[in-house]
């Protein structure tokens, strides 16, 4: 396995027209809510940090297309796409980054803190790579009650040279736990290129040092995404331990909305989008393979617009949390279950 | 009733809590081959096995997360730090991941865990393992935060702390773990977080203490009692939540209070419950509240001096005789 | 005297020591290229190179550990945490590499070393991004912490804190970065670390606070004025060492003690504060001292709930109003 | 480089005679002082923990033999021996077990944090890993001021699963500082045994993950581990950027003073001893080759006991600190450099 893919596209592909299609429009809603969230942040609506997950789309989606609805999710800040894929209305994740009592967190936790245990995702975690060894205690208490899920646990490559990430390794490999550790290497954290933080910065061969496999895949096709993550979920699945898959991807935007991106020129940006965008990709499939023109394209469009116009008018009128709720939900009342 | 060790009534609590809960597991730096290091889990191994009782390498900040992790999706697991000094490395998931999350998460994702361990000074294990997390972590909301002074509440707040369906900072004390008392069986055990023990009556002045501290503040007791001083002694038992009331009520009938604290000063627990008499009792006081503390120096390795920098039994007899104006 | 930002008051402080001593540099997340997450060290870069400037991966510990081996060999370094809730990660080395070496080493290693960065709440960051860590910091022995509420301060205060020999802890405020105030240039910025501050003379009432709180109650000490009620504010910008001297002068003459923190009441800098004048000078109060603190709950993200959860200008008078039985 | 030595022995070295019955004589002085240090412990004149080097001589000797007096040095709380070899008279290091006021600290460290800065020896740190980013922030302070010594951080087989080792490779490599990193690989993390702590128990392979090169020693073996510390050394200090060496080696002893080290079996213990034991191996050398009688080995005994025992009488005489020492040595006064 391993080797840098240059952004290689795979030709095959296992979906049918209606698979592929769903896809697609997953892919447009992530898309389509994060420029409204953008454009909800600067017209004042939200508050704090705000990281949007434009250009990454075929990441989630793809490694998602490989999994079940019983697998845990776990990521960073960078969220809302997660949430989103796990199934969590756009209307309660909008609703969150109002901070109104619609939101899934009742608006106490905002951009950066969503959960939905009911739809196996756990955050949402603010601190860099905390979510490394969370992730790895969900694969934990999955083998402590000898399910057959796994724990999906999605980081940036900035977060890869956070000390916790080679404790949880480490564990996860000693123990055998079935996580699939996803880096999305969207080439930067923060204003830092992934050059300038990295002694070895090949991000699938991070697990090296501690005897766990690794494979860097082209995270801009849904495709090559969904191909290596079907065959790395079969391999944790199975038993065999945890596995890293290093996700080539990259985002568009500022890291959050206050950033002025000063640190890569704007042709890098250009390049990516007009060579490279994974949903112009998974269109241009559809439009070759299963012919679907324009016309249709459009109306799926305008469906998913109408969706995020329909969360933004939740999120805009949703109360804000009644008062008491700043004294609510700090400790659980009860015990002795 | 048996006599048990405080150290013994500790691995009861949390063996009697994993017989009655599969969800219950160890995990630790040598909690398992090597019965624990200071042997809080003796014979745990042997009883519920690898699967329950978990050896950890030294990666405090890695197994505090798995922990965590695993009690999101509701395993209650029991952390052992070495030392709490360790756990300093691990404190962003006991307060920013455990604390946290459930208000985060608007009260979906819970995390009934407890992170246990001895706190403060040993015996002369120097600057590094001798902290006393007690202020840091009483500071903090979202988390429980208790310290038993005797065997019967080792064990009956253990497995209360197990029970709790939030994550409990649990303080032990090294010096205390071979110390002895009775100990009930079971559910009759049990201690509830949040209620302070009245250790002795008093009428003259009250000793507030914990862990270790309360023990000392019996002793002195029994030496101010034969100078006619008769203390009441509260050990607190639980620092977050506090009984307020039973501080309070004890201020109210004795209008003089020496706070007990192994802990630094700065900031500490002996300045919490100050300021609160302040607070709500200031019109029962008859002199100001004293704070008996550890001394504002990092913990040397030297016999003399560590004597020096620790609070002692005198240290406290003499602020009780400060306050009661019997110098 | 030019009219500075805090924000720049503080890249101020930092190069004039730069230029001065080859012995400093800076190191952090994004303290370079980007120029600080905070723009703190605008324009560094370019004048002092990546040699003196140095962006770090995102490795907490690592960084603070590097940065206190470089100072125990004589380099200055100042450390930035891009916020304070990202050095909990990172204050093993800070404790106890840093704060305790010197004492470990019965004097021969020092560790000459600031880290800094913004402490507390900003706007709307929710609750792993918005702790107040002066009470834990303030706890401990062998650092000094300062939290400047001006830019004034803020120049002076780093000034100090990048010559002092030993290590400091330096509490910044995102929500100040902006304001703006007169700063001097060189030596004569200097402000001496372990003074405080009278930010406004009064007779009726003493208000004490730190960072942001200070300004607070200042706006709090107008809005009492037009009240007829005549209020002292002083302004700690030294938690460790702290000013005694100072508050007990001032609560000598007020007899009635407000303190303003940010952070959480229990075992806070408030605590701390009423603890010492419980001790120090309780014949000398006319009422109880109050504190103003946090609320006792994480940091919620919702517009509303935030601003409940923070201490409003409007609790500081309430509570001035209560000490003075103005109600 | 690399592989497992299965305790290869070097049979080539570089030393003449005076040279080799000095690092004799030092390996003798590690182990007499740590076996009275062991006896005074019992009688109770030290207290709290007491970490014992014997078993490890060779380690510390040989490396500290292709070094300079430059060069800096820092480990963990098992520091007797690296403080002896940096040249503490072991007078103040034994009088820094006892507590007294001529202990190296003055008595205020105690056996895990010793330090002679004017000897360029850094602790004596009580942390486990906490040495790693110290000893890596010792190397950035050389390459900032140009200096052409190294930094030797020594750390423990069980140190190697703290997260914060793998911060420090990642800048060392990122920013190619002059640092050596040994691993004193004892085979156990207190009484956790290295295959039980590790996904992957090859330490030299720990750099993999960050860029770093590695190698494995016989550590038992005075020659080899001069030999490969001297490439090793040498390679960092032309500005190679750090290197690993782990050092196979074995402790006689338990992990402290009250380990009733259950968990290995004696015969382990005295396979190590009777066919591996490093003073024995470089005894035979001098016997053999450099024709040291029996006679002359007992001499040398006889003046190294000599020395411990003015040690003990040191330690057991000298006052306890005076009580103003409490407070002294908290803060440097002054400052304004
Ligand atoms: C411990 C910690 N340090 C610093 C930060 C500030 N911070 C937030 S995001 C970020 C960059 C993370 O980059 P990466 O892991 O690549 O994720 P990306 O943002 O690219 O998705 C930083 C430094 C933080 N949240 N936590
Ligand atoms: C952070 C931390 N966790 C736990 C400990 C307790 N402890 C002291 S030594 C030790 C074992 C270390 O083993 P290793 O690194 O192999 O070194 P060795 O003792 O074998 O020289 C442990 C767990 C500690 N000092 N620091
Ligand atoms: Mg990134
Ligand atoms: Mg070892």
């Amino acid at each position: 396995m391993g080797k840098k893919t240059g952004l290689k596209v795979i030709t095959s592909h296992p979906f049918d027209k209606k698979q592929l299609l769903s896809h697609y429009e997953h892919m447009l809603l992530l898309r389509r809510f994060e420029e409204k969230a953008g454009q909800m942040y600067s017209t004042g609506l939200m508050g704090g940090f705000c990281h949007l997950y434009i250009g990454q789309e075929a990441v989630v989606t793809g490694i998602s297309a490989a999994c079940t609805a019983d697998d845990y999710v776990i990521t960073s800040y960078r969220c809302h796409a997660h949430a989103l894929t796990c199934g969590i209305d756009p209307k309660h994740i909008m609703a969150e980054l109002t901070g109104r009592s619609g939101g899934i967190s009742k608006g106490k936790g905002g951009s950066m803190h969503m959960f939905d245990p009911s739809r196996n995702f756990f955050g949402g975690h603010g601190i860099i790579a905390a979510q490394l060894p969370l992730g790895t205690g969900l694969a934990f208490a999955i083998k402590y009650r000898n399910e057959k899920r796994i724990c999906v646990t999605y980081t940036g490559d900035g977060a890869m040279n956070g000390g916790q990430t080679y404790e949880a390794y480490n564990m996860a490999k000693l123990w055998n736990l079935p996580v699939l550790y996803i880096v999305e290497n969207n080439k930067y954290g923060m204003g830092t290129s992934i050059e300038r933080a990295s002694g070895q910065p090949e991000m699938w061969k991070r697990g090296d040092s501690f005897g766990i496999k690794g494979e860097v895949v082209n995270g801009m096709d849904l495709f090559a995404v969904h191909e290596a993550a079907t065959r790395a979920v079969e391999y944790v699945r199975s038993g065999k331990g945890p596995f890293i898959l290093e996700m080539e991807t990259y985002r568009y935007r500022g890291h959050s909305m206050s950033d002025p991106a000063k640190y890569r020129d704007k042709g890098e940006v250009d390049m990516m989008r007009d060579n490279h965008d994974p949903i112009v990709r998974v269109q241009s499939v559809l439009q070759d393979e299963f012919a679907v023109n324009t016309e249709q394209l459009k109306e799926i469009d305008k469906k998913i617009k109408q969706r995020v116009a329909e969360a933004i008018t939740f999120a805009e009128n949703s109360p804000e949390p009644d008062e008491s709720e700043l004294t609510t939900d700090i400790m659980p009342t009860g015990g002795n279950n | 009733m048996a006599e048990t060790t405080y150290r013994e009534a500790l691995r009861d609590g949390m063996a009697e809590e994993m017989r009655r809960d599969e969800k219950v597991f160890v995990m630790g730096e040598e909690v398992a081959e090597y019965q624990g290091a200071y042997k809080c889990t003796q014979g745990m191994l042997a009883e519920f096995g690898d699967k329950r009782v978990v050896d950890t390498p030294i990666s405090e900040i890695g197994f505090a997360g798995i922990a965590t992790g695993a009690s999101m999706v509701g395993l209650r697991p029991v952390v052992e730090f070495m030392t709490w000094n360790f756990a300093m490395l691990a404190c962003d998931h006991i307060i920013n991941s455990a604390a946290k999350t459930m208000y985060m998460s608007g009260g979906m994702v819970t995390c009934p865990i407890v992170f246990r361990g001895p706190n403060g000074a040993a015996s002369r294990v120097a600057a590094q393992h001798s902290q006393d997390y007690a202020s840091w972590y009483t500071n903090i909301p979202g988390l429980k935060v208790v310290c038993p002074a005797t065997p019967a509440d080792a064990k009956g707040l253990m497995k209360s702390a197990i029970r709790d369906d939030g994550p409990v900072v649990f303080l032990e004390n090294e010096l205390l773990y071979g110390s002895k008392g009775e100990v009930l069986d079971g559910d009759a055990a049990i201690i509830p977080i949040g209620k302070a023990n009245i250790m002795r009556e008093g009428t003259d002045v009250t000793i507030i203490g914990y862990s270790i501290m309360s023990i000392k503040a019996l002793e002195a007791a029994a030496i101010l009692a034969e100078e006619g001083i008769d203390a009441e002694v509260v050990d607190l038992r639980s620092l977050r939540p506090l009984d307020e009331d039973t501080i309070l009520r004890s201020v109210a009938k004795t209008n003089r209070v020496v706070v007990a604290e192994e802990g630094w000063a700065r900031a500490g627990i002996g300045a919490d419950i100050s300021a609160i008499i302040m607070e709500k009792a200031f019109d029962d006081l008859d002199a100001p509240v004293r704070r008996v503390s550890g001394k504002d120096v990092p913990m040397p390795y030297a016999a003399n001096l560590e004597k020096l920098a620790l609070p002692q039994v005198g240290d406290i007899v003499a602020a009780v005789k400060d306050v009661c104006y019997k110098l």
